[in-house]
């Protein structure tokens, strides 16, 4: 059977590779290329894949794309090869995969996926990839471009120089010209030629350039193989360093997670001197409400998905601040002065809400899913690759610190929050009701808490432990940074990621934390009161 | 002053004042607590000390007795001891006792069991473990607590003293230290005018042996003491001398009394 | 009884089981290396899970570089330790070879996933035998995902992870990335679609997923129903001694039998993930592997067999020394 | 000196007398109804019983470690169970050395978790442990010298309050990390287990059991005496005035550092003593026993016993974990709400804990300090400003 389709699919291929034929032959080429995915074997899918893409028809990018998302069905009893779009209830409108013509409605059980592996997905992807070398979207040409420098497929060669020919596009153009120089630097053209490419190829400065290079230097002798091993050097040399300022990128994003974390509690404990222990539940709480909105979004408005962030956030932030107020005027109220007590009390409040949301959520996690916007990745220069979501955490980060920094220094409530702390008498006399204050500054940072929620759920993962993972961290954040002083909690938040990051290299990642909890003892021995302590007679 | 230090030192050094403060400054933050504080208590003197909020009095008395460190300056006890260097344990058993503005007893201990805890003895934990009161101990309890006039309340908690026995027992508890120099911080603060006229008559008496130096805003109670008085102000000496000379001093009229 | 999902758990009822003469059957998979009279292991030995991810990767994908990335814990060490005896046994050089031990939850996957694609680019097929455990996995899989690496580049091969594990995530970037296991639910077969229709409606969430120890547990509960009626009673040793032997269906249409040493046979499926977040069979062993407790991989494990029938009755037989080390019975 | 010290030992009050009255007899009481009688006999107590009871007894320890820190000194630690984990582990390498062949690799050297990562030698922090009194030594060293080093660090730099309560979760969050290290040589994540025996009795021998049980009530009283030797002496009062005038005590010229790290180390020792007893009845112990959220656990047995009473600690201890196998068992969703509940409406509203809620009902009489001053002070001031 298998040696069949071998045979048909090869026949297809000498075929294809002849001179341009009429359209109704290169349909009838489609026809019988397509009716390889009736096989079900992935040799016969791959066979299939490859015929259909050289047949160079419209059809075959559709074909393939149909392919690559689930779409391309068998149906069982004719083994006709269709394009299914879901229509209704247990039943999928089918298009024939070769003509475009319709074929009617299928039920789910009438028809066969046609399976995908790695092995076939890799083949669909460089076929894609040729199929798109002229498309008219940059990024796609750019894409297409990429791929053929992963794949070095020599048959590429021809095609890749008529699209460089025909390239407008300065950026894509150097693409492609990477591409074959890539080609030509796998295949068997002379040292020369290689030597030349080498210099193409060590321009794209990145770890697929450098990976080809390593390979050309393994393998060659002589000049070839000294200019690809200067070309390894130069490459090495300037990702080591690229390596480095990624670090930092890490330790930073590391550090706005923890800033996020802790910024909250550094308003409870720092500016009112209330430990609250449940701050991590709030942040848990913040991270569900996330799940809640994007199940909304999922169920009654699936095409803004995208923006079903933006909903959260105050959602989340609502949430938590009316919990915190919950918190604070039922339980911390009555034990101002007594941090230890309310420590303990905080620590009862934690465990019931871990397990209220067990008992409503179930112990495992909940889907909490990325917009396409958090998506992805941004090469800041070629091999400098920093992932849009870690970016926009960053970004969130220094907004929601910001945003404190001025509600704390500029607005009226802010002045009154600052006055309960330092005076509680005075303000009252003055007429500030701090009761209130206590309550709405309390609700303040639980609310951030909550957002800073929304933020975790888009890198950790959403389930009734997510608070404990976060508290004791976010604690040392804010006694390392010093209380009572937000921007001490960025600059501890920001200090101990990236310390951490740098550790992780070295120590592993268990001992580098070890480490960081050790240097944050012996350094609380040092300055008891943070990095940025206040001093004076206020503070015994 | 500072221009002839040197005579000035060695005339400390014979003489060997009570204590010894010279230009010490304390700053928190860029606010100076202390601004080149000078100031000299000779053995057997008693001193009063006033001045507006903030004027640095208990930061003086922080640094005095070694819980806050001065950036400059010098401290010196009985002339040659040097306080900067020392903690707080250390600056009491060389026989300096604070009393704080706030009273602070131990509110869950019998008032007995506070003297007794302030009594001078090896203060080190193993001695305390296995310690234990001679009768002869027992009698200058007992004396102390007449002395300071709680003698009847000697088995119930300090807690359930009222505010001016809480004062007198914390004095109590200064004496049993066996101290040379007593830092007393407002002494009658929520007293009544019988009550400061006691304390008053209890700190002449306390300082027929041992040195004093009082803050106080009280001024009938400064008067009924009777002794020089130093006026500081944003953490300076404004002015030195008998009562009734500062009162006449128009910078101490502009900035304190005044107002 | 039937139960508990750690390792550790496992370890600390042991002690329990052992004394007051109970039966455990356990469901998960786990690293071998231990064999009581007292548990039945009906999830997967190392040999029935791990080495068979391993062989597909290196046939069908022509894998020669391999990262094992583990939780530091037992399963994942010993697993790891097997695998890279194995690995070395069939020729990768230990160069070739990338281990990295996080620690429970970790949560801040940057620079190993970046670590993990620079190891990938050497020019070598790379795939990452991941050991990582519980919690962790899900922020393992987003800077997978946020990184860009897909499964046709640097396939992931999870032992741990399984459909319940999944629903807590957004499976579209990791399309392709292989578990392996002993049964998945989206295995066709009409005694599947009955249990998980069951199990449905037993939950009532049309939506909640079945996975590998549902599976294990179906076919202990199943073989102890045989047991106790073949011994007539549901005295422990009887039904102990009955147990060997027994053959019950699983779910994905074959039998799996209990072995003489309180392990049972299953079929290796590997599947890669898709995006509705079901597994689906890329391969399947075609006949059924036979647990190995102690493994055949490990230098001191290699001469011990476990056999728990009457005369041996040992778990732990060294056919070198000729002795029963350890259990005093 | 030795006059006054004895009689200040026995120097009790009534509900003292009566706690240790309650220990001694069911130390005595509990073994024999587990041996002596038959196991269909209604009056019988099941072996697995005994071992439960004696995991409480030695849980009551643990407390009272706690309680003279915080109810005495107030030194809040968050990380306690760092030190009861350690004297655990002491004993766990003692009991895993006692393996000996019998291992399932039957390595007369190594433990089996090491013969199944290629260890080849043991470590040489595990040597000595085959011999009984090294590690019994070791019981108290290892928390002691921690306790020592980690109280020198903190109180010789005044940290205090939450930030002592801050940096103690931290220590015992380190240490959960690296004994799950299985590089560190302590088992990993699995710990120490399958222990067989301890000097030559078989551990799962109901002799064995009562035997520990009774070891354990025996070290429980052992500890509340020393506790009371500790709390009745002038250090005990010097302790007291650390807790609620900690600047007076310094001006009154006692290093206060001194005292809390005498009494701190005294706590970490007594914790690990009561980790060492309660691994053989268990029969594992593993890292989690170092999660902080156990440490804060033990001290909600003390703040609901109450506090500064030391018998009040161990009435804690048993009553919670009584509770908590008893809901843990029966309706397990509950439990985390109960303990939760427990912390909050035990701050709230029983700040004295059970026992000062008796007293208050005058169903405790404490025969000293007299009646009267069991009232509030009048004069205490509201602390009603929150530190900045």
């Amino acid at each position: 059977m298998r040696f069949l389709i071998c045979l048909i699919a090869a026949v297809f291929l000498t075929t294809a590779a002849g001179p341009v034929r009429p359209a109704s032959a290169q349909e009838g080429d489609l026809q019988s290329a397509v009716s390889g995915f009736a096989a079900g074997d992935y040799d016969a899918t791959v066979e299939a894949i490859k015929a259909v893409s050289a047949t160079k028809s419209e059809r075959a990018l559709v074909i393939l794309q149909a392919l690559q998302t689930g779409n391309l069905q068998i149906v069982t009893d004719s083994s006709a090869v269709v394009i299914t779009t879901p229509a209704g209830d247990e039943g999928f409108k089918a298009t024939d995969a070769a003509t475009g013509a319709d074929a009617g409605t299928v039920a789910t059980d009438a028809i066969e996926e046609v399976r995908i592996n790695n092995r076939v997905r890799r083949e669909l992807a460089s076929a894609i990839g040729t199929l798109t070398l002229f498309s008219k979207s940059d990024s796609l040409r750019m894409q297409a471009a990429d791929s053929v420098f992963t794949s070095r497929d020599p048959e590429m060669a021809e095609l890749l120089g008529e699209a460089i020919a025909g390239e407008k596009d300065a950026d894509v153009k150097r693409a492609m010209l990477q591409a074959q120089a890539a080609i030509t630097l796998a295949g068997d053209a002379s040292d020369e030629d290689k030597i030349k490419a080498i210099e193409l190829v060590t321009e794209r400065g990145n770890q697929d350039a450098l990976t080809l290079l390593t390979t050309v230097a393994g393998t060659s002798e002589g000049e070839l193989k000294a200019a690809a091993a200067k070309g390894v050097a130069s490459l090495q040399a300037r990702l080591d360093m690229l390596g480095w300022v990624q670090n930092v990128w890490y330790g930073v994003s590391l550090g706005s997670v923890l800033l996020l974390a802790a910024i909250g509690l550094a308003i409870t404990f720092g500016v009112m001197g209330v430990i609250n222990m449940a701050h991590g539940e709030l942040v848990m709480l913040g991270a569900y409400t996330t799940f809640m909105v994007q199940q909304v979004f999922r169920a009654s408005f699936p095409e803004a998905f995208d923006y079903s962030l933006f909903v959260a956030l105050p959602a989340a932030f609502l949430v938590a601040a009316a919990v915190g107020i919950a918190i604070e005027r039922g339980v911390i109220r009555f034990l101002y002065g007594r941090p230890l007590e309310t420590l303990l009390a905080t620590w009862g409040i934690s465990l019931i809400l871990q397990q209220a949301i067990r008992t409503i959520f179930g112990p495992s996690n909940v889907e909490v899913g990325a917009p396409s916007w958090m998506s992805g990745t941004v090469e800041i220069t070629a091999g400098l690759p920093f992932t849009l979501g870690r970016i926009w955490i960053v970004v969130f980060a220094m907004a929601v610190f910001a945003v404190l920094t001025v509600v704390i220094k500029k607005t009226s409530f802010g002045l009154q929050m600052r006055a309960v702390t330092q005076n509680r008498r005075m303000a009252n006399s003055v007429g500030i009701r701090s009761n209130w204050v206590d309550a709405m500054t309390f609700g303040l940072g639980s609310g951030v808490a909550g957002i800073a929620g929304v933020a975790l759920s888009q890198i950790s993962n959403v389930s009734p432990n997510l608070g404990q993972s976060f508290i004791i961290d976010s604690f040392l954040v804010v006694v390392f940074g010093g209380v009572g002083n937000l921007w001490g909690t960025l600059v501890g938040a920001l200090t101990l990621g990236v310390a951490n990051k740098f550790l992780e290299p070295m120590a592993g990642a268990v001992l580098a934390k070890i480490f960081i909890l050790i240097a944050v003892i012996l350094f609380i021995q040092r300055k008891p009161r943070g990095l940025f302590a206040q001093r004076g007679r206020a503070v015994e | 002053m500072n221009e002839t230090a040197p005579d000035i030192i060695d005339v400390i050094e014979a003489s060997k004042p009570a204590l010894y403060l010279d230009a010490v400054s304390v700053s928190f933050d860029g606010f100076k607590a202390l601004n080149n504080l000078s100031l000299v208590i000779d053995v057997g003197e008693m001193r009063a000390v006033i001045g507006p909020n903030g004027a640095g009095k208990t930061t003086m008395m922080d640094v005095i007795t070694g819980k806050t460190r001065p950036d400059t300056g010098q401290v010196a006890f009985h002339g040659d001891t040097d306080l900067t260097k020392l903690d707080e344990a250390q600056i009491a058993n060389l026989g300096i006792g604070r009393k704080f503005q706030k009273p602070s007893v131990f509110e869950s201990h019998t008032v007995w069991n506070n003297l007794e805890l302030a009594m001078k003895a090896k203060r080190g934990p193993f001695a305390t473990l296995f310690a234990r009161t001679s009768s002869e101990e027992e009698d200058r309890i007992d004396a102390m607590l007449k002395l300071v006039g709680v003698s009847d309340r000697r088995a119930e908690l300090a807690g359930a003293l009222s505010h001016g026995q809480k004062q007198w027992l914390e004095i109590g508890m200064l004496l049993m230290q066996e101290p040379s120099l007593l830092l007393v911080d407002e002494p009658v603060a929520g007293m009544t005018d019988a009550e400061t006229e006691q304390t008053a008559h209890l700190l002449r008496e306390i300082n027929k042996t041992k040195s004093l130096m009082v803050v106080e805003h009280d001024m009938t109670f400064v008067e009924a003491l009777g002794v020089k008085v130093t006026v500081l102000h944003e953490g300076s000496v404004l002015a030195e001398g008998p009562l009734d000379f500062v009162r006449n001093d128009q910078q101490v009229i502009d900035v304190y009394l005044g107002r | 009884m039937f139960g508990c999902w750690t390792s550790v758990s496992r370890k600390s009822v042991l002690p329990v089981f052992e004394e007051l003469n109970g039966i455990l059957f356990y469901p998960v998979q786990y690293e071998g290396e231990e064999s009581s009279r007292n548990v039945f292991y009906t999830g997967a030995a190392p040999n029935q899970q791990a080495i068979p991810a391993v062989d597909y990767l290196m046939k069908e994908e022509g894998v020669k570089r391999w990262v094992l990335a583990g939780t530091d814990y037992v399963y994942p060490r010993t697993t790891n330790k097997i695998l890279e005896a194995y690995l070395k046994s069939k020729g990768v050089a230990a160069a070739d070879i990338m281990i990295n031990y996080t620690p429970f939850g970790h949560a801040d996957w940057q620079n190993i996933v970046a670590d993990i694609k620079k190891f990938g680019s050497a020019g070598k097929k790379t795939a990452v035998v991941s050991t990582i455990n519980g919690d962790a996995n899900v922020p393992f899989y987003k800077e997978l995902g946020n990184q860009g690496i897909k499964a046709q580049d640097i396939p992931v091969v999870a032992f741990s992870v399984g459909e319940e594990e999944l629903a807590g995530l957004d499976t579209k970037p990791l399309v392709g990335h292989l578990a392996a296991w002993n049964y998945f639910m989206s295995e066709k077969g009409a005694v599947n679609a009955d249990f998980i229709k069951k199990w449905q409606t037993f939950i009532k969430n049309p939506k909640r997923v079945t996975n590998d120890p549902m599976e294990a547990h179906y076919i202990g509960f199943n073989m102890w129903i045989q047991a106790v009626k073949k011994a007539g009673t549901t005295d422990p040793d009887k039904v102990i001694d009955a147990m060997v032997g027994i053959s019950v269906p699983n779910l994905t249409g074959g039998y799996s039998a209990m072995l003489p040493n309180h392990h049972i046979t299953k079929p290796v499926l590997i599947g890669e993930i898709q995006a509705n977040g079901q597994i689906q069979t890329v391969q399947k062993t075609p006949g059924l592997i036979v647990g190995d407790e102690w493994s055949d991989y490990l230098p001191d494990s290699k001469d011990l067999i476990s056999d728990w029938r009457a005369p041996l009755s040992c778990g732990n037989y060294n056919v070198k020394t000729g002795k029963c080390g350890g259990k005093s019975k | 000196m030795t006059g006054p010290i004895t009689s200040r030992l026995l120097l009790l009050d009534k509900p003292s007398r009566i706690f240790l009255m309650v220990v001694l007899a069911a130390t005595v009481a509990v073994p024999l109804l587990n041996l002596l009688t038959p196991a269909d006999s209604f009056i019988h107590v099941p072996t697995y019983v005994v071992s439960l009871l004696g995991k409480y007894l030695s849980f009551a320890i643990l407390a009272l470690s706690v309680d003279l820190i915080w109810g005495f000194c107030g030194i809040l630690s968050l990380g306690h169970g760092a030190f009861f984990a350690l004297g655990g582990y002491a004993m766990g390498m003692y009991l895993m050395r006692q393996i000996g062949d019998r291992g399932v690799y039957a390595n007369p050297l190594l433990p089996d978790f090491m013969v199944f990562l290629n260890w080849k030698e043991l470590p040489w922090y595990w040597h000595g442990f085959d011999s009984f009194p090294f590690a019994m030594l070791m019981v108290i060293l290892a928390p002691g010298i921690l306790g020592f080093v980690f109280g020198w660090f903190a109180f010789r730099s005044r940290v205090t309050g939450v930030y002592l309560s801050i940096i103690s979760q931290a220590m015992t969050f380190a240490l959960l990390l690296a004994f799950f290290r299985n590089d560190m040589g302590f088992g990993g994540n699995n710990g120490l287990t399958d222990f067989k025996d301890i000097l030559g009795f078989n551990l799962q021998a109901d002799g064995t059991r009562a035997a520990l049980f009774v070891a354990t009530g025996i070290a429980l009283m052992l500890a509340f005496v020393a506790c009371r030797f500790i709390v009745t002496s002038k250090l005990g009062r010097v302790l007291v005035g650390v807790r609620d005038a900690e600047s007076r005590v310094r001006f009154l010229g006692y290093r206060v550092e001194h005292y809390k790290l005498f009494v701190f180390t005294i706590s970490a020792v007594m914790a690990g003593i009561a980790g060492a007893l309660y691994v053989p009845q268990v029969g594992i112990i593993n890292p989690s026993e170092f999660s902080p959220a156990n440490s804060i656990e033990i001290v909600i047995w003390v703040a609901l016993g109450g506090r500064g009473t030391l018998y009040g600690a161990a009435l804690g201890a048993v009553l919670v974990n009584f509770a908590k196998t008893f809901f843990t068992g029966a309706i397990p969703d509950v439990w985390l709400f109960a303990l939760g509940a427990l912390f909050v409406l035990t701050t709230l509203f029983l700040p004295k804990g059970v026992v000062g809620g008796l007293s208050k009902l005058g169903l405790l009489k404490r025969s000293k300090p007299p009646e009267k001053s069991l009232e509030p002070p009048p004069l205490a001031e509201p602390k009603v400003e929150a530190q900045p």
